[in-house]
């Protein structure tokens, strides 16, 4: 965890109430794809937790982070985020997030401006771990849940993986990020709720079209709970004998972002975690849902 | 888990910075000195580690480590946090993993990053309950002080239902004070109509001071599917909203009784400590302000010597209960 | 004093108006019909003459005016007000020109802007002081209910000791009804350990509602001099730092009674009359955000209907108590 | 009372401490000198009311206010602020206000930028009555009681009438305004409390001075508690048979700033009057000071 001044670059919609904000900065301690910043704003009294969907060093791509980091403290960051030293790594860059207007705090967030300074506490919670993915990995996501594929897809490719990603949204208007996906070299399907672009139905339907022709090494799937508890589900009944591992980016009510305060909680199979410190990514397995 | 930031060596150096510092700051809380009267509030600093990860927690005064219960608990589900104006709710329900794995796994963690005494933080469901997890605390060496938690919101038939009653208030306190050593502190709810009259059912049970306010009784309703927000239905509030009441409370208790006070309630700031310390509080805890400002505390000691200059105040041990 | 703003004219189209729009927005308190649930709080509308300057509050569903005592009082010496995170403390203490004068000056003044049934608020040192101001205003036409304030925090000896004592808040009651025929709504404090048990004990002797929550018992200090900021020492918090403990009482209430309530604390806002609804309050008050924002009231009536669109909302009527 | 937005035209110290910002708009509701507007801030819970240093309407003198109000009613609007019609009044200008930075709402009122919006309520309070001048009023200032004047001093002008005006300070740093009133064509006369500046003492050691050889024919003050009862006991000891009429600009601690909280009351011969509402300004005879 690092608390950094971060300028915003970019604050501009590319959807139907979604909004990609750049900040620029030191985002030396953003480690991994999966991985969450949290934001003050002015007239809230809690941060608004947001997940990273990019990541850039003025200097090098997102991969080289974890390159850097690895010369450095001769260690992988991955699933180590208890490891200190963020405060001691600086690297100057950029982060993008998506995110949508939903209340107060993220109507506030998208009146900011270009030039406006944001307090930031960077490098929250534990990620996607992307030496699972094998040789074809899935990656879903639903409505805004599909930002972090963004990172995870472009940290795949640069390993020489092409990933396939599967996106449900709503509507045609709500859609984002599949076209940059795309660009940057995935296979990318689409859903629709209602049919105006893509696959008519969810994401879950497209898991199971794809299931009949492609393989699938490995999954990370990010959205609301709803659709993760749906995707598990369907995950097991499309591949019972050899089920993909899984994992599934959470989201919670926080209250600190940094796992001091035990207000995001869940149960699982190894005894009670904290969505904002030891998740917000688990393996499937790990959960327990009723 | 490992935390290795701040080496034997920066904490032997912030131990020489404190030591050649003059004592404007230093307070003697039921015996104990501190560096500094501020505190980390219990639940809002786990055992330090996450906080030990950005700054050198021996700059506090002392911390008070989360609410131990005898056997482990998850708490209440979630959602467990709702925003409010200047302030928040919890339900956390005293999730911890029970006194035993905390004497057996948290204090040794601890140890390594933080070199002083510690408040200890103790619920309960029963007279004996209490009784039985602070005689535990009380062996161990880095205890230095029992908070003893009697006014929890959070949990059915447990905690404030101690607080409410001055009888109750005070079966607690003689029960723990039979097998303890270490000063008892007494954390008393705001959510009573006298609560001077608890304080000093303390008192006469031996209580050696009072830590208040824990939060205020509230609820927040989520109008999309108009049910309470908190899954819990109501929670406690915290944060700045809620410093006047603690005040209040504050200076109430100090008059009422003749042991020290720990105020706490919505600090953000020196001047809140220094408001609360005129009020009549010994030594200060900042709470939920820890969650959002993660170096809330340490800005707070860094900031007390000029603010006290501002204020032409010498040393903060003189100012206690000085609205009075 | 001349107000001649709102002519008779602007009053009879605002009334067309009202007459045309559906009942969407339409409650019933103690059986009157108020147009909407908007009620301007006690104490922070006067008597409405400064707030008919800026609009026509006619818009209102009615106002409760200031807190009526049987003898002309100064209240509190100054400074009675204090800001605070998300709110403020006041410590007026039941300033008003007593009963006679209220009757004989303000009310025929009042009803040359307001014609619409008034809430009068009334406070006392004694129950006989209470039945006899009560029983007065009860014979004014203009007057719709009696608002009871037992719960004042400002006075001492006065108000609050009734709200904390069921005994003493149930004996002012059955003295107020015995001796009034129009609706009587008790107006409690929060600063107690058990709302409900207030609210059921004035049920009991005939209250026909209850008006939740008064202020929150607080105090700020003046670091300078090191004296409580408000000369009274304590004074009553409000604004929306204090709207989470109102709803959380309301709910309280609301469970425990089956007598109409009327909620306020802190409220803003359209959501917030909403949210206060969805706990069980039948009609809302407004207080110290009239003092900041003199359009509030207004306001907040203005968003209503769209406010309801978004939450599909078809009649505020149907969302009373829903949370539950 | 108007409830007005008006936008920053100038924000910058004249002083040690003393800020003076200029805000542009529609100023109609500002009827006489000794009125305030009441500034919401940013962050702050209460309005922060602020005496009127100067008005300046687009194509007329401040005097013109009065002048176009008794057209368009056919009475003085002084001595009658509680009659209506302010939201119908709309005259565009510029209304000057001086402040002392002195806790959390003036700090973020002095961090304000050109061009920033603020929403004010205007025509607030009951000022002087410069019909009660004479011809020879005298006008005392004490620190940022000074402001005031200035608007008072531009109007007895406007009459014909040369006012005296006594200015305390505590340093020739913190002075201000006395230039300005100069520039006028007033007679102005400085106290100092360190004597850093004109004669070394309080504003009651000039009232005594120039009492010796200047007429009086009425008093106008505004200043902190102290220095208003300091000057009260003065004047009627500078001229225990004819008294000069004097009228005194209170400070008090308030809630709405219009008359609804009683939360800034004082109790008077004439029983209980609000500060923000009855006064700002009473005649020194109302007042009982313990």
């Amino acid at each position: 965890m690092k608390q950094v001044n971060l300028t915003v670059k970019r604050n501009t919609p590319v959807a139907d109430n979604v909004i990609a904000m750049t900040l620029e900065g030191d985002v030396g301690a953003i480690r991994c794809p999966g991985e969450f910043i949290n934001i003050k704003v002015d007239g809230g009294f809690l941060r608004r937790p947001i997940s990273v969907c990019d990541v850039d060093t003025v200097s090098t791509g997102t991969k080289r982070i974890e390159k850097e980091a690895q010369e450095a403290f001769g260690v992988s960051l991955y699933n180590a985020p208890e490891i200190g030293g963020d405060e001691e790594r600086e690297v100057q860059g950029s982060v993008t997030i998506l995110y949508k207007v939903v209340g107060k705090g993220t109507e506030i967030l998208a009146k900011c401006q270009k030039g406006d300074v944001l307090d930031v506490l960077t490098g929250l919670g534990n990620g996607f771990d992307i030496r699972n993915a094998g040789d074809a990995p899935w990656l879903i996501g639903g409505g805004i849940g599909s930002a972090p594929m963004m990172m995870l897809a472009k940290q795949l490719i640069e390993d020489g993986v092409r990933p396939t990603v599967l996106l449900g949204f709503r509507t045609e208007a709500e859609m984002f990020l599949h076209h940059d996906l795309y660009e940057i070299g995935c296979d990318v399907f689409v859903a629709t709720e209602d049919g105006s672009y893509g696959r008519k139905g969810f994401v879950t339907d497209l898991i199971r079209d794809k299931a009949e022709s492609l393989y699938c090494s490995y999954i990370y799937a990010c959205g609301p709970g709803a659709m993760l508890k749906a995707v598990k589900g369907c995950i097991r009944e499309t591949w019972p004998e050899e089920t993909p591992g899984t994992e599934l980016s959470l989201e919670e009510r926080m209250g600190c972002g940094f796992g001091a305060c035990m207000g995001c909680s869940i149960m699982t199979v190894n005894g009670p975690k904290r969505v904002c410190k030891d998740g917000p990514v688990f393996k499937a397995e790990e959960l327990v849902w009723e | 888990m490992q935390i290795n930031i701040h080496t034997d060596n920066d904490i032997n150096k912030a131990a020489g910075a404190a030591a050649a510092a003059d004592d404007r700051l230093r307070v003697d809380l039921c015996g104990i000195t501190l560096d500094n009267p501020v505190i980390a509030a219990s639940g809002t600093f786990g055992y330090g580690y996450e906080f030990a990860e950005i700054y050198d927690i021996n700059a506090l005064g002392t911390f008070s480590f989360k609410g131990t219960t005898a056997e482990p608990r998850f708490g209440n589900p979630t959602p467990r946090i709702a925003e409010t104006a200047s302030g928040m709710l919890n339900s956390v329900g005293l999730q911890n993993p029970g006194v035993d794995k905390v004497i057996a796994e948290e204090l040794p963690k601890l140890k390594k990053v933080f070199h002083k005494p510690v408040m200890a933080n103790v619920s309960g469901f029963s007279t004996e309950e209490y009784a039985h997890v602070c005689e535990l605390l009380d062996k161990e060496e880095q205890v230095g002080w029992l908070e003893v938690n009697i006014s929890c919101p959070n949990v059915h038939g447990g905690g404030m239902g101690f607080g409410t009653d001055p009888a109750m208030a005070a079966e607690v306190t003689r029960a723990v004070k039979a097998v303890t050593t270490k000063p008892v502190i007494m954390k008393l709810t705001p959510n009573v109509t006298d609560i001077a009259s608890i304080a000093k059912a303390c008192e006469a049970e031996g209580a050696d001071g009072i830590g208040l306010i824990n939060t205020l009784l509230a609820m927040r309703i989520d109008l999309r599917n108009r049910r309470p927000l908190l899954k819990n239905g109501t929670g406690g509030m915290s944060g700045p909203a809620v410093f006047p009441v603690a005040v209040r409370c504050v200076y109430q208790v100090a008059a009422a009784v003749n042991i020290p006070v720990v105020g706490l309630g919505g600090v953000a700031s020196a001047e809140d400590v220094i408001e609360m310390m005129m009020a009549g509080a010994t030594a200060v805890q900042v709470g939920a302000m820890n969650l959002t400002e993660p170096c809330i505390c340490r800005k707070i000691i860094e900031e007390l010597p000029e603010t006290m200059d501002r204020l032409k105040i010498d040393r903060l041990k003189d100012i206690i209960g000085a609205a009075h």
